[in-house]
């Protein structure tokens, strides 16, 4: 019961995206079609889920034995980077066309603030290995979610007759903030 | 210092370990020809080479599905270097410029019905070839000003379309996006052009447009021996190859479908 | 069986109760080579010639073509481009009446069509010119000779006439009842088929009944009366109204063992063996609210619209619009020196007030059009996308499958020109297939001369 | 253009039946593509049908709310108006005034609003509505949310205190500056919360819920004049019945077996279906055409998702009022559902011929 609370947590209540406001810069850059969204949504949760576990197992097994905690940061970003370097290659191997579409912000969920956010969280809750596992999961679908359900709007957007200064990003962060505006009715959902 | 030292560089040397094992086994082959093609080029993504993008285009050149002089829109030089990329070599080619020979608004030429629907020639066209009364007339829908993607083309307020020459790159895609067929890719320095495209008799033509060409001949008959202005088919076609360059031809068409627009014309109708 | 989608039009049958009337001769007649889909004939007379009346203008040149005929006796005035109803000029042979109306000593005689073969009949047909009457003009003979690997097994007769304000399929049955059943006892001796089915709207038993009675013991035809509605007359949706069947999207009627005829053309494939006749009248509606007397109009193929208006006593100052077919897919015409040709099942003259002006507001996603589409598509959303020339998009929502009934623009509350969005897209989505085809063969080429290599 | 005579068989010129009236030129036709003739709707009538349904609901919440409900109305129709005009201004387009949609958001925003809002609340929301909700996107058509509720859950979390005062109904002669007191959802939801049950929480019956004589946005609380007005809706055909009975359906279901499972705790379905801004939202919110599917089936996944939701809110949220949440998230949702819910092209995969049909 914990866990699924914690899952619908991440997912609805505290979603990285639309309550934490994390990860904003694929959330825009992605957002374009809902085939590269979901794309970016398996890379993320890839990259979230076993980055965080193998962060949280260097940092408990290596960085707090040895009082190493202030190198918490570089050595996250380290491992983010390489398992984001994995993705790529695999990636451009297996789906060029994903891969192409994904563009710059394949490499870019290295700079994440959603990943390192996430695996930075999970040492300052002092989770457990599984709740941290469970947790770094959960909020990708929260961020897949969020990426997915904004996706499909931009898509109908693109056909909109939107005047002319409101194009593109402009207003794709209005659509956001709606979004967003529109996930706080599950404030108080758990807790 | 020596801990911290140790711990970073192991788990650097893992990661390294890792992604080179997976490199390995995720190997792809890219040809870095296709960057450099891609750097090369404008990346104005506009198209008119027919691929989608510059870099598809740069594709195209290195699998050798697209000469390396297809970008219409670069300069000369840009065409060698990205020959030269590929090892070929680009013949040199005149400089051009979108024409649209139709110079029908609404203020000259009839209409035969009360047109209603999309904003487009092209669907327009599909409604009895438009309602201009003349065949080959310009429905000003401006379906070549959609397409620019330089911002070349404008429509008159009489409703017929204009190039800007000055920010006209010749791709190309305004005459592929014409339902009727009204833009020619010209040469820059041509100062003389016929800007009408009506077939009809004289007297069809007159009455569908006042400043239609009659395929009177009085141009054609100015020269003596090799007229560099030929009527064919009641229309009279410049021959670009040996472009005439004499203001005073254009004084000759009794309907104004005959235009100079060198240097010695007003400013705003210049080509050069 | 009912489809799902279709809308209820205002119905307008009010010529229905006139009877077809013959339009007497008139001094010129323009007749389009082109009044058929497929590859227009070669024309056999040049300007100067001296025509009697069914003599052959053009002979077909391959399979999917036919002929046509002089509508009278006269002399060839010119054979040039003149004003076509498909809106562009097109090839057609301008006759000057003689006033003798004088036969043409070259006709097929008169036969049997129950001692005649398959293939004698659609040769006779071919010759005659017959082409489908319901307004898609395709070779009549085409579709009566099935491919042998399509099992042929059911002959639908349509007599849906779902368009509002016709009225001539209606009068023909009624009139004709005799006709149009020894008609298709003929058509259905060419394809060899002994089931056939009648499909007629509800809203004229009358004529259901004529043909019932007016059916020979030898032709084992059912008789259905189909719900009211529109686009029931679409062969697809009759099909599946009087059998069940499905055809698959890009097939035909054939695939699913139908094919489907007009009243009207079994009664010409009937004159065209019985009487040696070709195709060179038709019954024609002329009403709307903007001509001045209605009529049920038996009109020669190449009459010119002025000619048949003035007939009709004129149009009312106020017309507005001046359709050839009925109002959801008929064609604007601006011309008046368009012929009437064997495709033309109406003229329809609509007020300037009744005339409907697409505005082009946006589409407010009411959904109407997509319970509107008898082809289970989604217009509202081809339409945007056709909106902002996103036309390779348009292949993933099947716009191929548009049967451009005009449906969806019927009850769309913004008043969007849907089906010209969606004849532009049709064009736009085909040249981009064209392409790709054209790609791949040259890629399949490429790796071949490298494989060789 | 003159006309020809028809001639008869023998040669002679034969008059035509009656005097043609006018020769017709043809630059005088209109040509457009088929089809040629149209059903009649368009969208004033359809927003002058909804705003024809919304009287009764309309009324009622006059009835009970007094002058403070008319101001709030006349403020936010006003507001919206206003914010239309002046955003065609800024923007360069023709002002659509006159398709009534303007109107109707700001009528929808007003019935969302309590009776006792400051007016620069109902302004704002005005300002929002149009503004962010719709003329942003491109005007009506374009926008993703429906624009009177993006108002309401902008003001709900900017300015919780005000969108959460309710005026008690004291009937048309209830006063600007009349007592307050909670919904009837709001005191249940207090109740529970601080440990009580749901009986504690002393809400209305049924009766004052279907009549509308309880605290709450001023045109949400009539639950039977609002179901008049959607039944008439629906009659007209201007809505279709997959949303709203969905919707109820989702929201019964859920509370339903709640209430089952722990009756002290969970109010009874009726309550939920009746109480908040629920018939508004099923029946006028829920279905407006732009920011729902377009699709039945689509319709169907789309309402129950908003009883859904609006169920789990109540239940388990922070908020007593989940309706206009509910709807907001299902209408970012609206586009995938679309997607997933094409209906199938006739003759497609299911292929009912088969040889034995032939026989």
């Amino acid at each position: 019961m914990e866990l699924v609370l914690l899952v619908l947590s991440a997912i609805l209540v505290n979603n990285f995206v639309l309550s934490r406001f994390l990860g904003i810069c694929p959330f825009l850059g992605v957002s374009k079609k809902l085939s590269t969204a979901l794309g970016m949504t398996a890379a993320v949760m890839f990259v979230m889920t076993l980055a965080s576990t193998v962060c949280w197992l260097v940092f408990h097994g290596l960085l707090r034995p040895y009082g190493l905690e202030y190198l918490q940061t570089i050595s996250f970003i380290l491992i983010i980077a390489a398992m984001v370097q994995l993705v790529e290659l695999a990636l451009q191997k297996l789906s060029p066309g994903l891969y192409r579409s994904l563009g710059i912000y394949l490499p870019l969920i290295t700079t994440n603030c959603a990943v390192l956010g996430c695996a930075v969280m999970n040492i300052m809750n002092e989770s457990s290995l599984l709740v941290t596992a469970v947790f770094s999961l959960a909020a990708a679908m929260g961020f897949g979610l969020a990426l997915v359900l904004f996706s499909g709007i931009r898509e109908v957007l693109a056909l909109a007759d939107t005047p002319r200064s409101f194009r593109g990003t402009a207003i794709a962060l209005v659509t956001a903030g709606t979004l967003s505006l529109s996930f706080m009715g599950f404030a108080g959902l758990v807790k | 210092m020596l801990v911290p030292t140790v711990v970073l560089s192991g788990i650097g040397l893992l990661a390294g370990l890792g992604l080179a094992l997976a490199a390995r086994a995720f190997a792809v082959e890219t040809d870095p020809r296709q960057d450099r093609i891609t750097e090369a080029l404008p990346g104005a993504n506009c198209g008119g080479c027919g691929f989608a993008g510059c870099g598809d285009f740069a594709g195209a050149v290195v699998r050798g599905d697209a000469k390396p002089d297809g970008c219409p829109v670069c300069d000369q030089e840009t065409r060698r270097l990205v020959a030269s990329i590929v090892g070929q070599t680009v013949q040199d080619r005149a400089p051009q410029v979108a024409l649209i020979l139709c110079q029908g608004g609404d203020d000259v030429a009839a209409k035969k019905y009360r047109y209603n629907g999309l904003a487009s020639c092209a669907s327009a066209a599909l409604l009895g070839g438009g309602d201009k009364a003349c065949s080959a007339g310009c429905l000003g829908l401006g379906d070549c000003q959609r397409v620019c993607a330089f911002g070349a083309v404008e429509m008159t307020p009489s409703g017929v379309a204009r190039i800007i020459p000055a920010r006209c790159t010749a791709c190309g895609l305004c005459v592929a996006a014409c339902p009727k067929d009204l833009i020619k890719l010209v040469p820059v320095e041509a100062t003389i052009h016929v800007l009408c495209s009506n077939h009809d008799r004289g007297p069809a033509a007159k009455k569908a447009c006042t400043v239609a060409c009659l395929g009177c001949k009085k141009c054609e008959k100015s020269f003596t021996g090799d007229p560099r202005i030929r009527v064919a088919d009641f229309l009279a076609y410049i021959d670009y190859e040996h472009a005439p360059d004499d203001p005073a031809l254009a004084a000759l068409c009794p309907t104004g479908s005959l235009v100079y627009r060198g240097d010695a014309a007003p400013a705003a109708e210049r080509t050069t | 069986m009912k489809f799902s989608g279709g809308v209820h039009p205002a119905y307008h049958k009010d010529t229905a109760g006139l009877q077809i009337e013959a339009m007497p001769l008139l001094h010129r007649y323009v007749v389009p080579i082109a009044q058929h889909l497929g590859a227009p004939g070669k024309v056999l007379v040049a300007k100067g010639d001296r025509v009697a009346r069914w003599q052959p203008l053009s002979e077909p040149v391959g399979f999917v073509s036919v002929p046509v005929h002089a509508p009278t006796s006269g002399t060839v005035k010119q054979v040039a481009a003149l004003p076509h109803p498909l809106g562009r000029p097109m090839l057609a042979v301008e006759i000057e009446s003689d006033g003798e109306d004088r036969p043409w000593e070259g006709l097929a005689p008169p036969a049997d069509w129950r001692r005649l073969e398959p293939a004698e009949l659609r040769r006779a047909i071919q010759a005659a010119g017959v082409v489908g009457m319901g307004g898609a003009t395709f070779p009549t003979h085409v579709k009566l000779s099935p491919p042998a690997e399509k099992k042929v097994d059911l002959l639908i007769l349509n007599g849906a006439e779902c368009e509002p304000y016709l009225t001539a399929d209606h009068r023909v049955m009624l009139e004709q009842a005799a006709e149009v059943m020894e008609g298709l006892g003929l058509m259905m001796r060419v394809l060899g088929v002994t089931r056939a089915c009648v499909g007629i709207e509800s809203n004229k038993p009358d004529a259901l009944e004529a043909l019932r009675r007016a059916c020979p013991a030898d032709v084992a035809a059912e008789f259905t009366l189909l719900e009211t509605k529109y686009p029931q007359g679409s062969e697809k949706h009759l099909i599946y109204a009087l059998s069940g069947r499905r055809v698959p999207p890009g097939g035909l009627p054939m695939d699913v063992g139908c094919v489907v005829q007009n009243v009207g053309t079994a009664v010409a494939c009937l004159e065209a063996v019985r009487d040696g006749l070709p195709m060179t009248e038709r019954v024609a509606t002329v009403t709307g609210a903007a001509i001045n007397v209605p009529h049920n109009l038996r009109v020669r193929v190449g009459a010119p619209l002025l000619d048949v208006l003035a007939h009709c006593g004129g149009v009312t100052p106020d017309v507005g619009k001046v359709i050839f077919g009925g109002p959801m897919m008929g064609i604007g015409q601006f011309d008046m020196d368009v012929p009437l040709i064997k495709g033309t099942s109406g003229v329809l003259c609509l007020r300037d007030d009744e005339a409907v002006l697409f505005e082009g507001g946006p589409c407010i996603r009411c959904g109407a059009c997509v319970d509107a589409c008898p082809m289970g598509l989604v217009p509202s959303a081809m339409g945007l996308i056709a909106e902002r020339f996103r036309f390779e998009e348009l292949g993933d929502w099947h716009i191929l499958d548009c049967i451009e009934c005009g449906s969806c623009a019927y009850v769309c509350p913004s008043r969007r020109p849907l089906v010209q969005h969606f004849k532009r897209g049709k064009a736009e989505w085909r040249d981009i297939l064209e392409e790709r085809r054209a790609k791949t063969d040259r890629d399949a080429k490429r790796a071949e001369t490298a494989a060789t290599a | 253009m003159t006309l020809e005579s028809g001639t008869g068989p023998d040669g002679a010129p034969t008059e035509p039946a009656t005097p043609v009236a006018e020769p017709i030129t043809p630059r005088d036709l209109i040509v457009s593509a088929s089809p040629h003739v149209h059903a009649g709707q368009d969208v004033p009538w359809i927003m002058r049908q909804v705003l024809l349904a919304l009287l009764p609901g309309l009324l009622a919440g006059l009835w009970f709310f007094g002058l403070g409900a008319l101001r709030v109305l006349v403020l936010a129709v006003a507001g919206c108006l206003a914010c239309e005009w002046a955003c065609a201004r800024l923007v360069k387009r023709p002002a659509t005034l006159r398709d009534y949609s303007a109107v109707l958001t700001g009528v929808l925003l007003a019935m969302n609003l309590p009776s006792g809002s400051p007016w620069w609340l109902v302004l704002i929301g005005s300002a929002v509505a149009i503004g962010l909700g719709k003329a942003v996107y491109g005007g009506l058509g374009y926008n993703p949310f429906n624009p009177a509720l993006v108002a309401r859950v902008f003001l709900l979390i900017s300015f919780p205190v005000q969108m959460t005062t309710w005026v008690v109904p004291q009937g048309p002669g209830t006063a600007l500056d009349a007592a307050t007191g909670a919904t009837p959802l709001g005191a249940i939801k207090e109740a529970v919360g601080l440990g009580r049950t749901v009986a504690d929480a002393g809400a209305p019956g049924l009766r004052d819920l279907l009549v509308g004589n309880v605290g709450g946005s001023f045109g949400e609380v009539s639950a039977l004049a609002l179901l008049l007005g959607g039944l008439w809706l629906l009659w007209r055909g201007v809505i279709r019945w997959q949303v709203p009975v969905a919707f109820m359906a989702a929201t019964a279901l859920v509370t339903g077996i709640a209430h089952l499972a722990d009756p002290a705790h969970y109010a009874s379905p009726l309550v939920h279906l009746l109480g908040g801004g629920l018939m508004l939202g099923a029946w006028f919110m829920a279905t407006d055409m732009v920011t729902s599917p377009v699709t039945r089936r689509g319709l169907l996944i789309f309402g129950a998702g908003c009883g859904l939701l609006t169920a789990v809110i109540r239940l388990w949220g922070g908020y007593p009022e989940g309706v206009s949440f509910a709807i907001l998230l299902m209408n970012a949702a609206t586009p995938l559902i679309d997607r997933w819910t094409r209906p199938r092209v006739f003759g497609e995969a299911r292929k009912l011929y088969r040889e034995a049909d032939a026989a």
